[in-house]
């Protein structure tokens, strides 16, 4: 299992250590997020394979082609870190995006408001599976599952079943400034903010303490149902976010966004080496998940694999980039 | 190991011609057929067809259209899971100055050298005209709607609604979505037959839900109960033959490949047609046998 | 200062659905007075104490505290009382540092952020407190029971309360750490703590306790002084008297059933070697951390090792084949029931049927008839007080959970036993019949080997008693040539001293 | 949390007892199987609703309906049992089913021998996928949704994106013999294996302590490799029965067939009582589970509830009906 914390037990470091204490970091966090040795074989593996890849444009691709399920598996990381799951994350995405367009579109709101009405949206949604966890004691399976057919269903009832144009401030978010690309930066931003969630606050500790043990962290003090009902309401901002992002760069809201990405989101979070027992997960590995899962999709485009073939191509890479990580940890 | 198209060296591919199709997806035989129509039509214009499917989700397509840009192709086929979800990538394109050819539906917000396409919600016209006169113009009819939120599934209920209004006899007593799936035709018209056993008349807005509806209807099929569809694929082609599909609004997809792969080479010397549009056709039980998809 | 208590548990009653587990007791616990619950496994000592430290709340009865009567809904109100709770069960998170489970839920914070140099400074200070010496950083899951429970006990400490609860502390602990235990326990006193005491052993009662209230499933049965002898105590708990506290009826040694050679595996334990023959018990001593889990686990093939053979009946095992051991009659008792040795949420019979399940199968088919018999016997052999067979073995106490970790080996009729910590939490009576046990299966021509951290269980139980240090055979002793400092001095050896 | 014996525990049942004993194992059954509350809820309402719902002739049509996620579902109960998910169900049923359908249509196989290669292919994806978990140490959520995408691939290879006929055993399997639905009766008997296998086989209760405590079991000489292969194995072979049955009913095996009804299969099962986290489930449960999501389904469309609002609806019966059940156990 990997480490939950930032550096990894380092016991008895030798004092003075401090020249060797960068590379020990690298080191560390080699380690520590295993599927980053399947990352780069996989990169590799692309490199040799085709010329297109390694071009800076196409890397840009590849960061813009992770960015959603990124920022969707960054939301779902905290969630799995407590055990749980959340399957709703794509349909909140969609609906959060709707109501950000609709609200703009025909309601006449000015986009930055129409944009925290979006926002609100996705918080709504997760507070709403939180509590249905906590408080009414659905598992989380169950209580998502439900979300996931709400959020989708009035997701087609907000739009009646037709795409919403965005505003200019959603668009521009799935633009790009100069050659850089928003949801890039989106992307790391919201990176920052998990990372920061999880390592720097007191909550985002409480979450591996109630992942790792529930009974313990209770017996602790920790306000056990009030750290559920904020991881969720986490993963449905970030799932907004992510819609935003993804209307964005379309300039359109559809009422069949996201279909499906829960999946994506969960495997980049397990794929980046969190269990989904609980207690362990980064947001650095989740990353790294999201940029497997793209990288393979944009590698298989660029050879011209033909489309049946690419699924079973899919899972035989998700299988392998996850094996080499197991097998490293087993040497280890 | 897996790539069954021959890899091209980027030597060559300076001579030799390379497109990208990027098709909404490949779940459903309409576009298998369109893809198949552009590929032997690649075939035999000597092209290299780089076929993506997207799954019917936009922003797949958006990430395989910048793909294809990367790839340096010459020149892209999109048939756009979403028309004005296409639009950001294909403006991306046009800046590239790569020509873009919209088969099916277009794209919103972007240019395209070329826009082929059968009209669904003139299609959708069709099928209620040919559903009202096989009813007479009276009964109830109950309507197998696509995936929600699809730009199929809307156009072509737009088309039907409006020439509905010529048969003010015609009453539709239930509309529901079993998206586009045979399965789900198969157990929606079966509770729906339930609920309204009256029912003479099945507007499905694909062929394969209105095959699951066969199934359900039994022998009632084609007879007690008038079934009309869209489509023309294969087998709804053969279930009008065999009189248990009253009608099927064939879109040709096959010409759409076909077309779009042409339409992409003429535009490499700045010379396609802007709108190239293809008829649907109306076929029943008359015409089945010598249709060609 | 006043006789007033700090804390009154005042006709406290609890209920779960239509079981009455405390039935009107009442404790008083004083300042700078150590008040010791005794009672057997499941008498409901544990439950008593949960109402103090917020797990449970009182079906009837009231908690006064100074004088007050209160209410303690949850773990931070018992806390906001200056009441710090150590618990039966490990409560840490294994994936989390050493630091953060010390301060769980208190993390110090500064601009709203988790403050990790004060976090590692207030960590070390209190591991050093508790003398364990280990890196704040290191995950608490890669620490052993014993070192887990040392962290427990520096987690309470750390919070400076004026009433400490002490559920079992010194279960998985050997006296070198009892003993500093027992020192910082001396002082809290002096500074005016009152406490609460729980354990198992009966001789800590006397050297540590002031006041001992007895109770009996779930009643109040008497309050006495802490100077009470032993005898007297036990009679009080069980009921009856018990006359020997070590009953071990020695058998004449026969022919060799299992025998160990050379058995290495690299960083942990090297060239391990011993026998046992029938009819005999093995007693392995040692410090925390000297290996004896380890090689124990290796042997019954649960873990693999790098060379060495074992040997039973002649035969020799496969290098980590748990399937093959127990074909060839061997069973492991693991020293956590919990985590490792039966599936809690299974009803009794299961866990009891676990190791015959597959063998006694025919076709695949459950041996229905025969597994539920077997659970019987078992059951009723060992006396495992249950509401019935089909209840959840986790809602069992911890004596009762113990017997059937130990009655699943004796329903699959094997050979060489292998104890670890057999008795980690086991009352006085069950103690004896665990022992009683032993007897029985030496008797039959079976062989024991028991690990444990408490000498004078080895002392009195064995035949033969191996000590290990530092992963090797230290030395094997005769139990008529001896006694706690032979051992010890034995245990020591090669061990370097900031070691716990 | 729910028994994991078929019996609960009816200790200190009073001797001579036998003229209750009837309702007493009633009693016990539905105080096991929770969701049969809410599955009776749910068809009063609907009764209620509508006249069309309590008909001989609709009620049948629930069985059919629920019959291929009954049967999916039936072998998912295996895997969750012991702590694990397998999210390949439906492509797997895809797959079988076009396997059989092709080996009769483009090899002229027999259709009996057809048949037995489509259960075969369900085998081998099923052991693939617990062989990767068991002993390529793969999380299972990972492993099966390797999978899941490599089972679709296939599928789309095989049939190259068309649908195939299905052969005569196959299609009598979709059809009926006299007023009896096949899809009812292979439900049936699915249900009566799955049952005898996780109450009366010593691998079915082994399930049971792998999931409860994976050490405990491995530590008593439970086999914990060979049953976590024979879990995802039976899982396979159900989910090729289901996609037998899918495509019997539509005498075509469809390429896109049962997509998604992962998710369906996992939320009856835990609808039905067991828990993701392992060592609980029975297989009376899960049918209840699969009936509960096939009434809604069929109430709503015989409501003609329009599509968008009932992915609302769905998704809010489905949180009601686990929630009736955790509230009755909290009160017990
Ligand atoms: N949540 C619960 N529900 C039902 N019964 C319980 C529960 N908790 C404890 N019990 C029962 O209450 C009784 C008392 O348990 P408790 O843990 O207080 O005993 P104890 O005196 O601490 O025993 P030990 O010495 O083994 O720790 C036991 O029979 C146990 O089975
Ligand atoms: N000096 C040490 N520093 C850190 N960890 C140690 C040290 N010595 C042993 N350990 C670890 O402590 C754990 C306890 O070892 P083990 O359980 O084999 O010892 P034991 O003699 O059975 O002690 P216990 O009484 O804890 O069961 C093991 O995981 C071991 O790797
Ligand atoms: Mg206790
Ligand atoms: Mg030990």
């Amino acid at each position: 299992m990997s480490n939950t914390q930032e550096t990894t037990p380092t016991a008895q470091k030798a004092p003075g250590a401090d020249v060797t204490s960068k590379r020990a970091k690298i080191a560390d966090f080699v380690s520590a997020n295993g599927a980053l040795v399947g990352l780069l074989v996989l990169c590799v593996a692309m490199f040799i394979a085709t010329p297109d890849f390694l071009t800076p444009n196409n890397l840009l691709n590849v960061g813009i082609q992770a960015s959603v399920v990124a920022i969707l598996a960054f939301g779902q990381t905290f969630v799995i870190v407590t055990a749980g799951i959340d399957l709703s994350v794509g349909s909140v995405a969609a609906l959060s995006a709707m109501v950000a367009a609709f609200t703009g579109q025909s309601w006449g709101m000015p986009p930055l408001v129409a944009l925290l009405f979006g926002l609100l949206t996705g918080l709504a949604a997760g507070m709403l599976s939180g509590a249905a966890t906590a408080y009414a004691k659905l598992p989380p399976f169950i209580a998502t599952l439900a979300m996931l057919s709400v959020a989708r269903g009035l997701t087609l009832v907000v739009s009646n079943g037709i795409p919403v144009p965005t505003s200019s401030v959603v668009t521009w978010l799935g633009g790009s400034i100069g050659p850089i690309p928003m949801p890039v930066v989106v992307l790391l931003v919201m990176g920052a903010i998990g990372w920061f969630i999880l390592n720097r606050l007191s909550v985002g500790r409480a979450m591996y303490a109630v992942g790792g043990n529930l009974e313990a962290a209770r017996l602790s003090g920790i306000p056990v149902k009030r750290v559920l009902v904020t991881v969720y309401a986490l993963s449905g901002i970030f799932a907004a976010v992510a819609g935003l992002v993804l209307s964005g760069r379309l300039a359109s809201a559809q009422p069949q966004a996201a279909t499906g990405y829960e999946l994506d989101a969960i495997a980049a979070v397990v794929i980046g080496g969190a269990s989904l027992a609980g207690g362990v997960g980064r947001i650095s590995g989740t990353l790294i998940g999201a940029l497997v899962l793209a990288v393979i999709r944009n590698g298989l485009n660029l050879l011209n694999v033909s489309a049946f073939w690419q699924q079973v191509i899919i899972g035989l890479v998700i299988a392998v980039a996850v094996g080499i990580d197991v097998l490293r940890r087993k040497r280890a | 190991a897996c790539n069954r198209t021959s890899p091209t060296t980027s030597a060559t591919a300076s001579s030799a011609k390379k497109f990208t199709l990027a098709v909404s997806t490949l779940n459903n035989p309409f576009f298998v057929s369109l893809k198949e129509g552009a590929v032997a039509e690649a075939k035999a214009e000597g092209v290299t067809l780089n076929v993506v499917d997207a799954q019917n989700d936009a922003a797949t397509q958006a990430n395989q259209l910048a793909n294809a840009q990367s790839q340096n192709v010459q020149a892209v086929i999109v048939n756009p899971v979403d028309s004005d979800g296409a639009g950001a990538p294909v403006k991306a394109l046009n800046t590239a100055k790569i020509p873009v050819i919209a088969v099916d539906r277009t794209v919103n917000g972007a240019k395209v050298a070329s826009f082929i396409a059968s009209d669904n919600v003139a299609g959708g016209k069709q099928a209620a005209a040919e559903l009202g006169k096989l009813l007479g113009g009276k009964g109830d009819i109950i309507v197998l709607q696509g995936t929600a939120g699809t730009s199929a599934a809307r156009d072509r209920g737009k088309g039907f609604t409006e020439g509905m209004k010529a048969f003010p006899g015609i009453k539709i007593v239930a509309t529901q979505t079993a998206n586009f799936d045979r399965a789900q035709g198969l157990d929606v018209t079966t509770n729906l037959m339930q609920a309204h056993p009256g029912v003479v008349g099945i507007f499905a807005q694909n062929d394969e839900m209105a095959l699951g509806a066969i199934k359900a209807l039994g022998a009632k099929a084609g007879k007690a109960v008038k079934l009309c569809a869209f489509d023309g694929t294969a087998a709804g082609v053969s279930a009008v033959k065999a009189g248990t599909l009253n009608c099927t609004v064939a879109q040709l997809p096959s010409v759409l490949g076909k077309l779009a792969v042409q339409q992409a080479v003429k535009a490499l010397a700045g010379k396609a047609d802007a709108n190239v549009p293809v008829k649907t056709t109306v076929i029943t039980e008359t015409n089945a046998a010598t249709f060609k998809g | 200062m006043s006789d007033q208590p700090i804390l009154t548990l005042d006709h406290v009653t609890k209920r779960f659905g239509p079981i009455t587990v405390v039935d009107d007791v009442t404790v008083n616990v004083h300042r700078g007075r150590i008040q010791v619950l005794l009672g057997e496994n499941g008498a409901g000592k544990s439950t008593l104490i949960n109402m103090a430290a917020g797990v449970h709340e009182p079906s009837s009865g009231q908690i006064i505290v100074d004088g007050h009567p209160t209410r303690i809904p949850d773990t931070k109100a018992s806390e906001a009382l200056g009441i710090a709770t150590i618990h039966q069960e490990l409560q840490l998170v294994s994936s989390l540092s050493v630091a953060e489970n010390i301060l769980m839920g208190r993390l110090p914070q500064r601009f709203g952020l988790v403050d990790k140099r004060e976090m590692y400074r207030l960590a070390t200070e209190a591991l050093t407190t508790v003398g364990l010496h280990v890196d704040p950083h290191m995950p608490a899951g890669a620490l052993g029971i014993a070192r887990q429970q040392l962290v427990e006990i520096a987690k309470a400490l750390s919070l400076k309360a004026r009433l400490l609860i002490l559920d079992e502390p010194t279960a998985s602990l050997t006296k070198h750490e009892i003993e500093h235990l027992f020192g910082l326990i001396s002082q809290l006193r002096s500074e005016g703590v009152g406490m609460v005491f729980i354990s198992h052993h009966l001789d800590e009662i006397a050297s540590i306790g002031d006041s001992v209230t007895v109770i009996r499933d779930g009643k109040f049965v008497a309050e006495v002084p802490a100077t009470t002898p032993e005898p007297e105590l036990v009679r009080l708990m069980v009921g009856r008297s018990i006359d020997e506290q070590f009953p071990r009826r020695a058998t004449p040694p026969q022919e060799p059933l299992l025998s160990v050679q050379g058995l290495t595996r690299k960083g942990t334990f090297t060239d391990v070697s011993f026998e046992v023959r029938a009819g005999e018990v093995l007693g392995i001593a040692g410090l925390v951390g000297a290996g004896r889990t380890e090689v124990v686990r290796a042997i019954a093939g649960a873990d693999p090792y790098d060379t060495g053979t074992v040997t039973v009946q002649g035969k020799p095992l496969p290098k980590g084949r748990i399937g093959a051991a127990i074909a060839a009659g061997v069973g492991l008792v693991p020293e956590d029931r919990k985590a490792v040795g039966l599936v809690l949420g299974a009803s009794v019979e299961d866990n009891l049927g676990y190791a015959t399940l597959m063998s006694s199968a025919r076709y695949g088919l459950v041996d229905r008839r025969g597994q539920a018999k077997r659970a019987n016997l078992v059951a009723k052999r060992l006396a495992i007080r249950m509401r019935g067979l089909g209840q959840r073995v986790g809602a069992l106490s911890g004596g009762n959970q113990q017997k059937v970790v130990l009655g699943r080996w004796i329903s699959a009729g094997s050979k060489v036993l292998i104890l670890d910590e057999p008795t980690r939490g086991v009352d006085v009576g069950a103690k004896v019949e665990i022992y009683q046990l032993m007897n029985e299966i030496t008797a039959a021509g079976g062989a024991v080997v028991m690990v444990s951290s408490e000498l004078p269980e080895v002392l009195g139980m064995s035949d033969r008693i191996l000590v290990m240090s530092d992963g090797r055979v230290a030395g094997v002793l005769a139990a008529a040539d001896a006694d706690q400092h032979t051992v010890m001095s034995l245990a020591v050896k090669e061990v370097e001293p900031d070691r716990v």
